[in-house]
């Protein structure tokens, strides 16, 4: 077995952690966290197939010898994972500081107030 | 010459890797974070001083010595800070006074 | 041919002339629209994105037109690389249709939202009216990339700046429950985009391409499906499916569509969700139609069926007006998914009335999301059982409301109707007549409910009676009135649209005759038998229902809930089995349930397609 | 078995006990600072792997920048996680989620093992378009020419984000400037350290964007490095963040995607294609758009990590 | 403005450049227009490092006495290499010999970079951590072994600093206080 396949079974691993922890955790924190956990299972899988349709193509000169097309989705799979962390700890961190806990086990019934046109435009002011 | 320098490289290379040695040993054996972190941070400065110092003898002149010499520096600072920064993190309580620096400098 | 139509002809072949670089067009509007508006801020930004929708709405027109007219995809290399190195961007008729749906809706959305995220005296901007502006650009942009795109890796960058676009629009609010039903939908997002992600990367290693068109030649020249094809349709479809908020993984839908303000509760209904929806059928049509015969598409279809009777049922039960139409969308979503197995065997209608419920749904559900959010303004709650008068005091509202229900409900000349009878024939002609079942129960249902609704706003006691002075009734804006309302009248009067029109669903794809499925089935529409035998099940449904709902001077409407406390038999039986299905439902919304769901749903449908081909 | 492969092995496996560890650890804290180590390891993995391209950034964004978003955040929601523990799912539906779970991982790991020999691959063709563009770096090659269009809509999906976090602020703070970078104690440390490291973090982002074209580098990694250099100045008090409604920093923010569609757009003239070159112009291009991206880029990232606006700083901004 | 500011933004500038060449580690076999090119793009790297440096780090008047700094960076090295040597016994002695303890340090330097610099420079020899400042302005360090003459070293190292920095080093008015007790 080479070191790329067993990177592969070592991301199959990570995802099914990563899974496990957006479910099962009860803290949207943690949850936050088993997402970036899958999240990078998955890039590593990207990585290993990169490694896999590589062989000597780019060794000379480039000092990389991945199919760059995976690479490059990586990168932009990086950021885009980056940013949706960055929007979830806000909503997070917000939801804490109104009251609203840091759980998403909320009970079905308690329904959501009413935005209306009216109160979105002044609702926070003092 | 070049037998010279390979000697000196793992005479350095092996002190150095004593010192690291050293310093896991005391994160092991002292009793408390803060004697920890100074085993950690201080031994393995000088460890990764001494490993630099013996891979001077082997690097290109200038660009890689200077290279070297520039990581060991920037390790240096950044560890200093870093321990300096947990040191602060875990001083007991009583030693622990509110911001005495005065008000920070803004703006600039 | 007129002068008129000569000009009009011409004007499409000079389009034709252009080729496919028309297509780059609804792809950079919004995003050149939202790096401008961010710069630029808050003074004229309502009016600007006014102006971009227009000119939005302009190109997707002249893209259907040549779609139409060339009988053929339009097609658009970008950067001039070819696949699989390259990204390209395609048209079919179906990417059409949604380009035009869209840009419509998002045309009424911001005349609609004029007036509520409005410029302030000082021309300062404010948050509420930046965010909507800008991520109603976002949520543009996305959907047209999505309906445009052709390489499984943009389209999830697509899908991704769909999501973080029309995430913060349910939380503009800024209340702690619209910030849980952000975020709920935020991480379920995720997790849906992560799989689809996933499911892309085993395909680039079993086929080294993300293209669909190219993905579909090499698939269909495999003799058996390689086991990561299998996993990867299995991760996709079900991240998708997370996304589209298909019956059981709908938990972060009802309080998130209800919790967003009316103008983006419209988007979020009428579009968002359908962009999930598009890429399951570009997957499972498009990159890879061998999977309609496999008992995937039976999996799929009853979801959509359990989506149909228990998103109904629920509405039902709503206290609030908002999370009904919520729990509506929900059950309207269902109908989507039984386009699956009725394409199994009849590929024209079923394909034909899928488009058509996108296209009608979106168009009555954002009606009906923008009349909610007027009658809310003006009451200053939604609850339903309070709802009393409000009829005599914003009649156009409520009639929009009641045409969009009537849309959605199926009664002739309507959207509605044309897609329950294009389904309806595609089950028989397929011979899974359950699937029609399915459908004229959810049609009873949303008579109900939307009798329900009606029957408060029209007889209910009034509820503005001996109210203090600052507490009446507000009147809206009357342009917001007619936006709902002229959408309602789009969902209802689509099919009187001459049936040609509809051939824009066929083109690119063969065998979709839509013109003439369409001429079929509105033959005989008018004819009074007809009509009568649709009529009466709705009128007796509405009977019943309205015999629960208190009448001025009798029972007093403490208890919001009147079925709950109904005491005919009706309200009954209505009661029980309603108390039943909201138990089903509320468990189902539980966080790991809902996992333990998706889970379930992933492993169950990568075995039905294993071993297929 | 050769010593590389030892090595992988023993990597994979530090990096799964990580990745349980960030899984099951007490608190969000600590599970954090498995997360930091965690990323610090993929890196490796990720130089194991031949992409160096891809470590740069997993170093910077992955490990670093996510990292103090998430300590950040860890901190400030501590008090809550004793709530959190007793809203746990039964045991039961652990038990059979876990179960779940693992078949599909062990799913994975079977299509891993049964993926196509040999393994198709773009490298070739990569190989055969990529002298047209002047590159010689061919991730850099891929993300800004032939699929020019995910770089565009990623540098997009970063503002509906950035917007996004802006949003939940309150109305009344809204000209007010970010406050969520967690704000050590005043300390001497962290401010020397924030006076003497960004310079050189500034050469090096502009050395990875300069070489970006040929070697392994480019905009991500530069934009990483630079806004966590601003970053650190922003938490060491030496500089206060830009208030949400400054236009200089919206304008920072658009210029880089603004430039790339209108050399996107004159493409369809100059080089019959939107997003195409035109020949023998395409390196230069591309280093601008490299360029300008970059600064888009690590303004985003860093005002990504300052959060919204806070009432705190409100009677100083306009500015 | 005043000469010294010119005077070090100059110096940065080429410290700057230097540090860029060994980044950049120019191929002098490549034609010469691009090595130019690139010397071009490290010209402008290194005036916006030392733009930003200038900006964090603002110049002061003295000037640096050179003197002073080579037998400052020879006292810290001398320092590190001897008391390193010394934490070789106690750490790996059958019985660790250490006697760790705060010590309240203080300082003569006023509060900022300079203070800073010196916060930095003790933490790096071994046996002593500045961990932070007291209530009357003190330094407070941690060490390894109390009963070492750390104080009077500490002091020896700061007048040093203060040379280099080009003041004259007042003399000091007080013994340092030492505080806390051995904790083996």
């Amino acid at each position: 077995m080479s070191g790329t396949t067993l990177f592969g079974l070592g991301a199959a691993a990570l995802v099914g952690l990563g899974l496990y922890g957006l479910i099962c955790q009860p803290g949207a924190l943690r949850k936050i966290l088993a997402f970036n956990l899958m999240g990078s299972g998955i890039f590593l899988l990207f990585g290993v197939i990169a490694k896999r349709g590589g062989g000597a193509l780019f060794a000379a000169g480039t000092g990389s010898d991945g199919d760059p097309v995976p690479q490059a989705l990586v990168i932009t799979g990086l950021v885009v994972a980056f940013a949706a962390t960055a929007i979830a700890v806000a909503l997070l961190v917000r939801l804490a500081e109104t009251g609203g806990g840091t759980t998403l086990e909320t009970d079905a019934q308690d329904a959501p107030a009413v935005p209306t046109d009216a109160n979105l435009r002044g609702e926070r002011e003092p | 010459m070049r037998l010279a320098l390979d000697i000196f490289t793992i005479v350095m290379v092996s002190l150095g890797g004593l010192f690291f040695l050293a310093g896991t040993v005391g994160l092991l054996r002292f009793p408390d974070t803060l004697t920890r972190l100074h085993a950690l941070t201080e031994a393995d400065n000088l460890g990764l001083g001494l490993v630099v110092l013996g891979l001077l003898a082997q690097t290109s002149w200038p660009l890689g010595a200077l290279k070297l010499i520039a990581l060991w520096l920037l390790a240096l600072l950044s560890g200093a800070v870093v321990a300096q920064f947990l040191g602060a993190a875990v001083r007991p309580a009583d030693w622990r006074t509110d911001d005495v620096s005065g008000p920070r400098e803004d703006g600039r | 041919m007129t002068q008129a139509q000569a000009l009009v002809a011409a004007g499409i072949r000079d389009l034709t002339d252009l080729g496919g670089v028309v297509l780059v067009f609804p792809l950079m509007l919004p995003i050149t629209g939202l790096l401008l508006g961010l710069v630029l801020g808050g003074r004229y930004l309502g009016r600007f994105v006014l102006l971009l929708t227009l000119l939005g709405l302009g190109a997707a027109l002249a893209i259907a037109a040549v779609v139409l007219v060339g009988g053929d995809a339009l097609q658009y290399l970008l950067g001039g690389w070819s696949p699989p190195l390259g990204v390209g961007l395609r048209a079919d008729g179906l990417s059409a249709v949604m380009l035009v749906t869209s840009a419509l809706v998002m045309l009424a959305v911001a005349l609609y939202a004029q007036r509520a995220f409005p410029i302030t005296g000082d021309g300062s901007e404010t948050r509420s009216s930046l965010v909507f502006w800008l991520l109603l650009l976002g949520v543009w942009g996305g959907l047209n990339t999505v309906f445009l795109g052709q390489d499984l890796f943009t389209l999830f960058v697509a899908l991704e700046l769909l999501t973080f676009s029309a995430v913060p629009l349910v939380a503009l609010g800024g209340k702690p429950e619209t910030l849980a039903a952000a975020l709920r939908y935020l991480l379920f997002a995720l997790l849906g985009s992560a799989l689809y992600l996933l499911g892309a990367v085993l395909i680039y290693g079993t086929y080294g391409t993300l293209d669909i068109a190219l993905l579909a030649e090499r698939i269909a020249g495999a003799d058996r499906w390689p086991p990561s094809l299998v996993a990867a349709i299995a991760l996709m479809t079900v991240g998708l499916l997370a996304k589209t908020a298909l019956f059981p993984l709908h938990l972060w839908l009802p309080p998130a569509h209800a919790g967003a303000p009316p103008a983006a509760s419209a988007v979020l209904s009428a579009l968002v969700v359908k962009a999930s929806f598009f890429l399951v059928l570009r997957i499972w049509l498009d990159m890879m139609p061998g999977l309609l015969a496999t008992a995937g598409v039976q999996i799929l279809g009853a979801m959509g069926a359990g989506a149909i009777l228990v998103g109904n049922l629920v509405a039902l039960r709503q206290v609030r007006l908002k999370l009904l139409i919520a729990y509506s969308t929900l059950a309207q979503i269902g109908y989507l998914f039984l386009l699956f197995p009725l394409a199994a065997g009849a590929e024209a209608l079923a394909l034909t009335g899928g488009t058509l419920q996108v296209v009608s749904h979106a168009c009555a559900k954002a009606a009906m999301f923008m009349a909610a959010g007027l009658i809310a303004a003006a009451l200053g709650h939604d609850r339903i059982g309070e709802l009393g008068g409000i009829a005599r005091a914003l009649p156009i509202t409520v009639l929009a409301f009641g045409l969009a229900g009537l849309a959605l409900l199926g009664l002739q000349p309507s959207g509605g109707y044309l897609v329950k009878t294009l389904l309806t024939s595609a089950a028989d002609a397929s011979g899974q007549w359950w699937w029609g079942l399915v459908m004229q129960a959810g049609g009873l249902l949303t008579a109900a409910y939307l009798f329900r609704v009606l029957g408060y706003a029209l007889f209910g006691p009034r509820a503005d009676e001996g109210r203090p002075p600052n507490l009446a009734i507000k009147r809206p804006g009357r342009v917001q009135e007619l936006v709902a309302l002229l959408l309602a009248l789009c969902a209802l009067l689509l099919g009187l649209l001459p049936p040609v029109a509809f051939d824009l669903t066929g083109v690119g794809r063969a065998g979709v005759d839509a013109g003439a499925a369409v001429s079929v089935a509105m033959a005989g529409a008018f004819d009074w038998g007809k009509l009568w035998g649709d009529l009466w099940p709705v009128l007796i449904v509405g009977l019943l229902v309205l015999c629960a709902v208190p009448w001025p001077g009798g029972r007093p409407a403490a208890d919001a809930d009147s079925v709950r406390v109904s005491s005919s038999v009706t309200g009954r039986a209505a009661a029980v089995v309603g108390l039943v299905f909201e138990r089903v439902d509320a468990a189902l919304r539980q966080w790991p349930v809902a996992g333990l769901s998706l889970l379930l749903l992933g492993l169950g449908l990568a075995g039905s397609l294993v071993g297929g081909a | 078995m050769s010593v590389g492969l030892i090595s992988d092995v023993v990597l994979i496996l530090l990096v799964l006990s990580l990745a349980v560890w960030i899984t099951i650890a007490r608190t969000a804290y600590r599970a954090v600072v498995g997360f930091v180590a965690y990323g610090l390891l993929m890196t490796l993995l990720w130089v194991r792997l031949a992409a160096l391209d891809v470590a740069m950034t997993e170093a910077a964004l992955g490990s670093g920048l996510t990292g103090i978003l998430l300590f950040a955040a860890a901190a400030r929601l501590a008090p809550f996680e004793a709530a959190e523990r007793a809203r746990a799912p039964a045991p039961a539906l652990r038990l059979l989620i876990g179960l779940l779970c693992t078949l599909v991982a062990a799913g994975l790991a079977a299509v891993v093992l049964w993926l196509p020999e040999p393994a198709p691959t773009l490298a070739p063709l990569v190989a055969e378009h990529l002298p047209p563009t002047g590159l010689r770096n061919p991730v850099t090659g891929v993300l800004l020419a032939h699929r020019a269009i995910d770089t565009l809509l990623e540098s997009m999906v970063l503002l509906p984000a950035l917007i996004g976090v802006w949003s939940v602020a309150a109305d009344a703070d809204w000209s007010g400037r970010p406050g969520s970078l967690p704000r050590p104690p005043a300390s001497d440390a962290l401010t020397l350290l924030a006076r003497i490291l960004p310079p050189f973090g500034v050469l090096v982002a502009i050395h990875l964007v300069w070489i970006g074209a040929d070697e392994p580098g480019g905009k991500f990694q530069a934009a990483a490095v630079l806004a966590a250099m601003w970053v650190l100045v922003m938490m060491a008090g030496l500089q206060q963040p830009p208030a949400v409604v400054s236009r200089g920093w919206r304008g920072l923010l658009v210029v880089g995607a603004s430039l790339f569609i209108a050399i996107g757009i004159a493409g369809i003239w100059l080089a019959d294609a939107f997003l195409a070159y035109p020949k023998g112009l395409a390196k230069p291009l591309i280093i601008a758009i490299e360029v300008a991206l970059t600064g888009s880029v690590a303004v985003a990232l860093a005002l990504l990590l300052s959060g919204p606006p806070t009432r705190a700083h409100r009677c100083e901004a306009g500015r | 403005m005043g000469r010294y500011v010119i005077r070090s933004a100059v110096l940065r500038w080429a410290g700057f450049l230097l540090f860029w060449l060994l980044l950049a580690a120019p191929d002098l076999g490549a034609p010469v227009i691009d090595i130019l090119v690139d010397l071009l793009v490290g010209l402008m790297a290194a005036a916006v490092a030392a733009w930003t440096s200038l900006r964090l780090l603002p110049p002061t008047p003295g000037s640096l006495r050179y003197g002073a700094l080579l037998r400052l960076a020879a006292r810290v090295l001398r320092n590190s290499v001897v008391s390193g040597f010394s934490l070789l016994p106690r750490v790996f002695g059958p019985r660790l010999s250490i006697a760790p303890g705060y010590l309240s340090y203080p300082v003569r330097l006023a509060p900022g970079p300079a203070r800073a610099v010196f916060g930095a420079l003790t933490s790096v020899v071994p046996g002593t951590l500045s961990v932070g400042t007291d209530r009357d302005g003190a330094l407070i360090y941690h060490c390894l072994d109390v009963s070492q003459p750390v104080a009077e070293d500490l002091a020896i190292d700061e007048t040093l600093l203060i040379e280099t920095l080009g003041n004259k080093p007042e003399a000091r008015d007080a013994v340092p206080r030492r505080k806390g007790e051995a904790r083996a």
